[in-house]
């Protein structure tokens, strides 16, 4: 079935995803901090906004609850946080050499093919919004997990963390409706906590090693120099 | 009565051994023009030693006296298992061929340990290189020992010389080469040139006369006598295994008469071309002996495997 | 189901009460009182289901069964005996003043805290709730990896903070695939229930379950330590306070690996396929030699024996992957000594590491010269883990090779293989270590060696003779988990 | 009955270890006594007497060698009466696993090894006592010794006992690990460390070989169980049962040392405490060979003759191999380790000579090779254990093991020295003397390849008979030169010079014991043989060739035509030789001994430093034997101010064992290099961390999809 005899809410989750999947992009190739952390905000926003609508659409209510959490969290506290620290570390002006950017893309776009093709033979029988959803929120995560692999700045390894996050938040929104609510929450708080602790670290970080380089933390390896 | 022939028979053995020594001293001599002693030195120089004060060397521990009783009784086991000059032996059972070669081991232990006893470089030179060639030779002959025991299926000397007997004359590959295997050990652990020169002291290459240096009068005696057996020992050895004929099978006094004119002229032989060989060879040096007596032990494996590939019934 | 509650409840009150009163004199014992008490609940608990089999709470959020039942008792045991331990290094860790007052509080309360995670995710019934549970044992523990606030804890605590996130996360996403697999027949809230799920399990789809128990092994193989997921375990475990080593060896590893069993279980009820079992195979051998071989570089004690766990959690992996009834019932009984052994043996190597005021194992010496109980009690550990009778290990090693050598001959050799090395590779470090004349000026430290000597005499008695109770337990465990009994 | 006194000696040695366990808890044994006793003051009083502060430890240590000794009678007892009476005992121990109890079986073959251990720890606890009287408590605590030692026995007892194959391993490792703590006992010398740990791998990885070779068997008998009844029924292919054999090879061999993988025996045996070496050298071994019994003869059924071959040629190498590197040792207890090494080899060699014979269907001839090597690990128990325990008197003496240090301690310990010369001639098997009796056997053995059919064994058999024969003579050699270095000459050291015989009785009392049961086995064999003839009739199920092949008087094992031997004719015919000759010559009592210098050709100016030492009496051997070792022989002269003087001149010599760099150093190597690849894998950067867990869920997803 294709996208035009959907209903609009689909093609507007479609659309969304589409959109999530392009701010991971966008973060991929981002060396700035500062923007990095604003497109983060951005892509949690437009994660309430698709929750939003499928709360809607599939009359769920306690989806708009978790909307309300994810905005809360994703989009106002974290970035927030981010943000002060950054400026308070006077990274905001430092712009982070990234290694041939175009490699990742590309690695970034085969990693969306690549979790089409792994996910397209177990989605037969589930409807095509579905198939797109679950396979760009795996992109949304391989893509974080990507991110950090090539960004070497502490805070851009909060970042990629917390796309992951958001990526998995999509993925239950869209394909259950949501997890049961004792989970929603408990995810919820352990990403608070997390975050809390990921603020204490970089100062701790950076008090041992003034920077927040996770390169120049090798101390513990066992490479014969 | 078969007992009092294994006494009497051993006795001669013993009374044999010097007149076989000196003997063999005299076709030397008339091979070197050289002026020989009486047969009967031999017996004087013992009787002479009997009678000397032994003089032991203050170092020297109990062990040192006693070892050349051990070393000569020991030796006189081994010839009581012998076959002589009957071949039904009584004594015979009592220890078969091993325990022959044990006894010489037996014999070789002490000699050696007493040359170590008092101290001198000289006594550990000798006993070293006595045990070198030992080690050696023993596996040679047991080798020989094993081809004949294995045609005769028994290490029981006076059954496999029946045996022998019996058979008649067999020419055999396997004993043609058995014989030479022996006939090499037995140059080695007599001490024989050209693996040790018996009429030298105080030369650096000498071995058995090195151990007993310090041993005088009586102890001299007995060593020297042992010596005398274990020459005459491989000599019958030889004699009555590869040319058995001529024993008595029969008790009759006639038999045994003609066994005994038998045995001494096969060992009047044996004696010449021994003789002869000492003249004809120089001894060799010591790192030599090694090649020599592996050649032994080739013999007794060529010996063996030609029984087994060659005669063997299957 | 009472004790179950109370069981969770207690630790609760404990992160709170150490938070607020963490610093007096004698909160050691404080909180050796608060585990002597769970373990008091976990045995009524463990009472009750051997008693009457299997307890679904009447909201059905929790389950105990006699799978997690035992794992929940020994939690209790390990947690107890390692906070006796802990009390009198933690005293000395302020003398020396490592420590403030500020940070035992901290360590108190997520003491607590930890264990509660622990129990959570042992009598939890939803895989939801498990996944929480668990990443939140990572938060309880990733500020105590730091505890010393030296550059390398904070490294390890980082490494050990981003990693294991990241792992878990994407046990997470399995975890959804699950949920969205189970709603397709049945959109009730409690589809994410295990004993629902493992009712029905057959109902599921293959496909996406064999894809979610990828990310599930990914994921929880993280925290188990499986080769080449492993890489934040010997960070923290060397850099963390020792009492933490000991129960981030005993028990995190075992629970994570507990989820992971679950979720076979799941996989396996769905397809007929055996590929969850192949997978966890392939990756327990890997991480079981690996470790073996990592065994003969370690030049930090902790890091040594970090390692060792990394290698036996292989051969727990390994065994449940090859899921015959001989080998599950191994691999329960290899958790339990493995644990008790190796939660021990950390004891030990805290006390040796105060005596030598270093890790680097270059500079530990003459241990039984200095202080002949920490040596003997090091060396004979060390024995029992490496797989020497009368101890318990070997029995359960002997069982997996028994099972490996009746489905997979071929693989015994590589098994022996990784045991011998293993063997060299942790003689060769302690033999320096425990044996030889003291060095200079090195005194005994005030040490309490009960654990140990408890612990050890556990795991003799586990080798020489299984008790009743305990191998039935072990049976209906291995009832449960692959369908029938060892012979 | 049999059985309880076996499970007494398993207790009794056990015991001993414990109560060595109470040598420093004086206090509370006391207490303990005077509450056990509080009704009698008499006897309390009589107790702190006995228990006096002074004395305490002594008593410990000997009531725990006692405690030890009894485990020994029991041994002995519970052997010889199961020999006799040729009876299976079975039970079940509720210990083990929940579906495999401990199976034990006591049957004539495990009987016979009860009877060597029993011997053997009956004279180490008569010697034991005055042997660690002065042993430093501080430094080597006697409650580790005790412990240790109490434990490795029960653990070679259990062994012998089991009948599965996991309690079976349980004893196993429980003989090697507490024999491991044996041999790093006085740990403060590296060497000995470094012993520890190459016996404690080599025994895991032996260990190892053993559990495979079972697994092997196991999978192979019906239901997988692990007794050894279902083992028995187990039918294997011909490739799998050589499998099972290797691999038991491999294991037992391990422990038994056989060459090439001896390489622990020399290092782990001269650094343990004198009678524990002699318990390994001596039992331990033979354990490992009643293991290799059990499991080829006994488990594995029947038996294909290439084992036979391979276990002949392998025991040849050890032989030749063991002694030879024996005679290069200076070390005392080394060399007595390398000439275990020999023995095994001899005792594997018969027992390849046996199991050919079965293969090809002479089942008495085969019973005539198999009791032929099992009366030689008996005899080799008993001398070792002598040589051993008389190794320990001289080191305490002397204080070093190395033999160019002694010399002329004939004079200064007259017993010791007796009693070591009867132990050094019956281990280069002299006759009179026991090892003589079981090389004779394997001869006469060997002389009856004419009934083999294939010319190959017809031809190998003899030619490894005569290599035998080559031990025995090199052993002779070996074991003179052992006995001349160490007794006879001029003292090579002050302590040696100033030497002292051992005042305690338990000492000399044991040695006596072991040389006396030397001899008596020399004469009279028959005693042993007819035993042993029982443990061939239980476990092969046919006898000797010859029904009154031992009789007190002769020993005609084949039959009184083919070979017979009468050791006390023999005997008698010696003395009277003797005696004769003794009497005749010193009937003149003008001729009495005269001592004097020696007279060294006249050269005179004799000092202990121009005797033949060690090197220079193996010197020979050297150049002959020049491929079997790695020597490297340094002579370094400095030269005077004179041409062609030499004012001091250095030797040195160097020899190591091939195995070292052949096999073990290479092995060694590879794990390092391993080991170093997969460390490069801890890179410490966390993004590579992040990209191994990234790669491997992408490849798994990939595998799945």
């Amino acid at each position: 079935m294709d996208i035009e005899n959907l209903d609009h809410y689909a093609q507007l989750i479609l659309s969304l995803a589409a959109l999530v999947t392009l701010t991971s992009f966008i973060m991929l190739a981002q060396g700035r901090l500062l923007r990095l952390v604003f497109i983060f905000a951005l892509q949690g926003f437009l994660l309430v906004l698709a929750t939003a609508i499928a709360a809607y659409s599939f009359n769920n209510p306690h989806l708009y609850i978790s909307a309300a959490i994810t905005m809360a969290l994703k989009v106002l506290f974290i970035p927030w946080m981010l943000r002060r620290h950054i400026l308070k570390l006077e990274m905001h002006r430092d712009v982070e050499a990234l290694s041939n950017k175009t490699a990742i893309m590309m690695g970034g776009a085969s990693l969306v093919v690549f979790s089409y093709y792994v996910l397209h033979p177990i989605m037969q029988d589930a409807s095509m919004i579905l198939l797109n959803a679950l396979s760009l929120s795996l992109a949304v995560i391989l893509l974080g997990m990507l991110l950090m692999i090539s960004h070497h700045q502490a805070i851009a390894h909060v970042v990629g963390f917390m796309s992951i996050e958001n990526g998995l938040f999509f993925a239950a929104t869209v394909s259950t409706n949501g997890m049961p609510m004792v989970v929603e929450l408990g995810v919820a708080f352990d990403v608070l906590v997390a975050a809390v602790l990921f603020g204490i670290f970089f100062l701790h970080i950076n008090s041992s090693i003034d920077s927040l380089d996770v390169d120049k933390m090798n101390r513990l390896n066992e490479v014969d120099q | 009565m078969n007992l009092l022939i294994a006494i009497m028979q051993t006795l001669l053995f013993i009374s044999l051994a010097p007149l076989l020594a000196g003997w063999l001293k005299w076709c030397k001599c008339y091979l070197q023009n050289r002026k020989a002693p009486s047969l009967l030195q031999p017996y004087r120089d013992l009787l002479k030693l009997t009678h000397k004060q032994p003089v032991v060397s203050k170092d020297a521990s109990w062990l040192f006296i006693i070892a050349p009783y051990i070393i000569f009784s020991a030796t006189v086991i081994a010839i009581t298992v012998i076959p002589l000059i009957t071949v039904d032996l009584p004594t015979a059972a009592s220890a078969d061929m091993i325990v022959l070669v044990g006894f010489l081991a037996f014999a070789r232990f002490f000699l050696v340990l007493a040359g170590l006893d008092v101290g001198t470089a000289f006594g550990g030179m000798g006993s070293s290189r006595e045990m070198t060639i030992s080690s050696m030779a023993e596996p040679a002959m047991l080798m020989a020992v094993f081809t004949i025991t294995m045609t005769a299926s028994t290490t029981n000397l006076s059954f496999a010389i029946e045996h022998i007997l019996q058979e008649g004359l067999v020419l055999r590959p396997s004993y043609i080469f058995a014989l030479f295997a022996l006939i090499l050990v037995a140059i080695a652990e007599t001490g024989r040139i050209p693996v040790d020169n018996p009429a030298t002291h105080l030369e650096l290459t000498m071995i058995h006369e090195a151990m007993i240096l310090e041993y005088s009068g009586r102890h001299l005696a007995l060593i020297e006598w042992a010596s005398q057996l274990k020459l005459m020992l491989y000599g019958v050895l030889i004699a009555n295994i590869f040319f058995p004929w001529g024993m008595a099978e029969t008790l009759s006094l006639s038999a045994l008469g003609y066994a005994l004119l038998a045995i001494m002229g096969k060992l009047g032989v044996l004696a010449i071309l021994l003789a002869l060989s000492e003249t004809l060879f120089a001894k060799m040096r010591l790192f030599r002996v090694q090649e020599f007596l592996s050649f032994a032990y080739l013999l007794g494996l060529l010996g063996m495997l030609s029984h087994i590939i060659l005669e063997a019934s299957r | 189901m009472i004790p179950a509650y109370l069981l969770l409840i207690l630790p609760l009150l404990g992160i709170v009460y150490f938070a607020l009163f963490g610093h007096q004199e004698d909160v050691g014992r404080q909180n050796t009182h608060f585990n002597g008490i769970t373990l008091l609940l976990s045995l009524w608990l463990a009472f009750n289901v051997y008693t009457s089999g299997t307890i679904l709470s009447t909201d059905s959020y929790f389950i105990v069964d006699s799978f997690n039942v035992y794992l929940i008792v020994l939690t209790a045991f390990v947690g107890l005996t390692t906070s006796i331990f802990s009390a009198p290094y933690m005293a000395h860790e302020k003398e020396i003043g490592k420590l403030t007052d500020k940070r035992l509080r901290l360590y108190y309360s997520m003491y607590q805290g930890f264990m509660f995670a622990m129990y959570l995710v042992l009598t939890t019934n939803n895989m939801g709730v498990m996944w929480v549970a668990m990443e939140a044992a990572t938060l309880a523990t990733v500020l105590l990896v730091s505890l010393y606030r030296t550059p390398e804890s904070i490294e390890a605590a980082w490494k050990y903070f981003i990693l294991c996130g990241v792992g878990i996360a994407q046990a997470l996403f399995g975890t959804i695939l699950l949920y969205y697999a189970a709603t397709q027949f049945n959109q009730s809230e409690n589809a994410l229930m295990w004993s629902v799920l493992y009712d029905n399990a057959a109902l599921l789809n293959p496909e996406i379950l064999e894809i979610a128990f990828v990310f599930m092994l990914i994921g929880y193989g993280t925290k188990i330590g499986l080769v080449p997921l492993h890489n934040w375990l010997p960070d923290a475990h060397s850099e963390g306070p020792t009492p933490m080593s000991a129960v981030l060896s005993g028990l995190l590893l075992n629970d994570a690996l507990y989820a992971v069993v679950r979720n076979k279980m799941l996989v396996d009820g769905a397809t007929d396929s055996d590929i969850a079992g192949y997978l966890m195979m392939g990756f327990g051998l890997t991480s079981f030699l690996v470790a073996a071989f990592f065994l003969h570089r370690q030049k930090d004690i902790k890091r040594l024996f970090s390692y060792s766990s990394i290698e036996h959690m292989g051969l727990m992996t390994f065994a449940f992957g090859m899921g015959t009834p001989f080998a599950t019932f191994a691999a329960l009984l290899h958790m339990t000594v493995h644990s008790l052994t190796k939660s021990a043996i950390f004891v030990t190597v805290g006390h040796a590491a105060q005596i030598a005021g270093t890790q680097s194992i270059a500079k530990i010496r003459g241990l039984i010269k200095t202080q002949p109980k920490v040596g003997w009690g090091l060396l004979i550990g060390t024995l029992a883990i490496a797989g020497f009778p009368p101890f318990g290990v070997f029995t359960s090693e002997f069982l997996v090779l028994l099972a490996t050598m009746h489905s997979y001959p071929w693989l015994t050799p590589l098994l022996l293989l990784g045991i011998g090395i293993a063997c060299a590779g942790l003689f060769r470090n302690i033999q320096p270590m425990v044996y030889g004349e003291r060095p200079e000026g090195q005194q005994a430290v005030q040490a309490n060696l009960w654990p140990v000597m408890i612990h050890l005499a556990i795991v003799l008695w586990l080798g020489l003779a299984i008790p009743d109770f305990l191998s039935n337990w072990f049976t209906q465990a291995t009832i449960l988990i692959s369908g029938s009994a060892p012979l | 009955m049999i059985l309880s006194l076996a499970y007494a000696a398993v207790w009794f040695s056990f015991l001993s270890g414990l109560l060595a366990l109470l040598i420093r808890q004086r206090q509370s044994v006391i207490a303990l006594l005077h509450y056990s006793c509080r009704t009698q003051p008499a006897w309390q009083q009589r107790l702190d007497a006995w228990l006096e502060q002074s004395i305490y430890p002594q008593r410990i240590q000997q009531m725990s060698f006692a405690l030890l000794g009894s485990a020994g009678i029991c041994a002995i007892s519970a052997g010889v009466s199961n020999l006799i009476s040729q009876s299976i005992i079975t039970d079940q121990l509720s210990l083990g696993l929940p579906w495999l109890p401990w199976h034990v079986r006591f049957d004539s073959l495990s009987a016979l090894f009860y009877l060597i251990i029993g011997i053997a720890i009956f004279a180490v606890s008569c010697y034991g006592p005055g042997y660690v009287k002065e042993n430093n408590e501080q430094e080597h605590p006697f409650a580790v010794l005790g412990l240790f030692s109490g434990l490795f026995i029960s653990g070679m007892l259990l062994v012998l006992l089991a009948d599965d194959a996991f309690f079976f391993m349980i004893a196993w490792e429980l003989m090697s690990v507490a024999s491991y703590f044996l041999v790093a006992f006085q740990h403060e010398h590296s060497a000995n460390r470094r012993a520890a740990f190459i016996y404690l791998i080599m025994a895991e990885v032996g260990a190892i070989a053993i559990i495979l070779a079972f697994g092997v068997l196991a999978s192979f008998s019906e239901g997988g169980t692990f007794t050894f009844e279902a083992l028995r029924q187990a039918s294997l292919s011909a490739t799998w049962a050589s499998v099972a054999f290797i691999l038991a090879l491999i294991g037992f061999g391990m422990k038994a040392g056989l060459v090439p993988l001896h390489v622990w025996l020399p290092e782990a045996h001269p650094v343990a405490p004198s009678h524990i070496s002699a318990l390994m050298s001596g039992v331990m071994l033979k354990v490992a060979v009643y293991g290799l019994i059990r499991f080829s003869f006994d488990l594995l059924g029947d038996i294909h003759w290439q084992w036979g071959v391979t276990l002949m040629i392998l025991g040849a190498i050890s032989a030749l191999g063991g002694i030879l590197y024996a005679m290069m040792q200076p070390n005392l207890k080394r060399l007595l380790a390398y000439s275990s090494v020999e023995n095994i080899g001899i005792i594997f060699m018969v027992l390849g000579l046996s199991m050919i014979f079965l293969a090809k269907g002479h089942p008495n001839l085969a019973a005539l090779a198999f009791i032929a090597a099992l009366f030689h690990a008996f005899n080799h128990a008993l001398f070792k254990n002598l040589l051993f325990l008389g190794a320990g008197i001289i080191q305490h003496q002397v204080h070093s093991l190395n033999i160019d240090e002694m010399g002329g301690l004939i004079k200064r310990m007259p017993h010791t020295s007796k009693l070591f010369l009867i132990a050094c001639m019956s281990i280069s098997s002299l006759p009179l003397f026991n090892g003589f009796v079981s090389e004779w056997l394997a001869f006469q053995a060997a002389l009856q390849v004419d009934v083999l059919d294939n010319a190959v064994l017809r031809s190998l058999i003899p030619v490894m008979a005569a290599a035998l024969a080559l031990t025995a003579a090199l052993a002779a050699a070996c074991f003179v030169k052992l006995f001349g270095m160490m007794f006879l000459g001029l003292p090579r050291s002050r302590h040696a010079a100033k030497a002292e015989e051992t005042q305690d009785k338990g000492i000399l009392a044991s040695l006596s014991l072991l040389a006396g049961l030397c001899f008596l086995f020399g004469i009279f064999p028959g005693l042993m043989l007819n035993l042993l003839e029982n443990v061939a009739l239980q476990t092969l199920g046919h006898g000797l060739p010859n029904s009154s092949a031992a009789g007190w008087l002769w020993l005609a094992p084949v039959s009184m035509q083919q070979a017979s031997y009468a050791a006390p004719i023999v005997l008698i015919l010696t003395l009277i030789a003797g005696g004769i000759s003794f009497h005749y010559l010193r009937r003149d009592p003008a001729v009495k001994l005269r001592h004097s210098d020696t007279w060294d050709c006249g050269f005179g100016g004799l000092t202990p430093r121009m005797q033949y030492t060690c090197s220079s009496f193996t010197m020979p051997f050297r150049r002959i034997f020049a491929k079997v070792w790695r020597i490297d022989e340094k002579i370094d002269k400095k030269s005077g101010n004179m041409p062609q003087q030499i004012t001091d001149i250095h030797y040195q010599l160097h020899i190591e064992d091939h195995s070292w760099p052949r096999i073990y150093h290479p092995i060694e190597h590879s794990v390092n290099r391993i080991a170093r690849l997969v460390s490069r894998m801890q890179t410490g950067n966390i993004r590579v961390y992040l990209s191994y867990s990234f790669f491997t869920l992408i490849f798994l997803l990939w595998v799945i999809s």
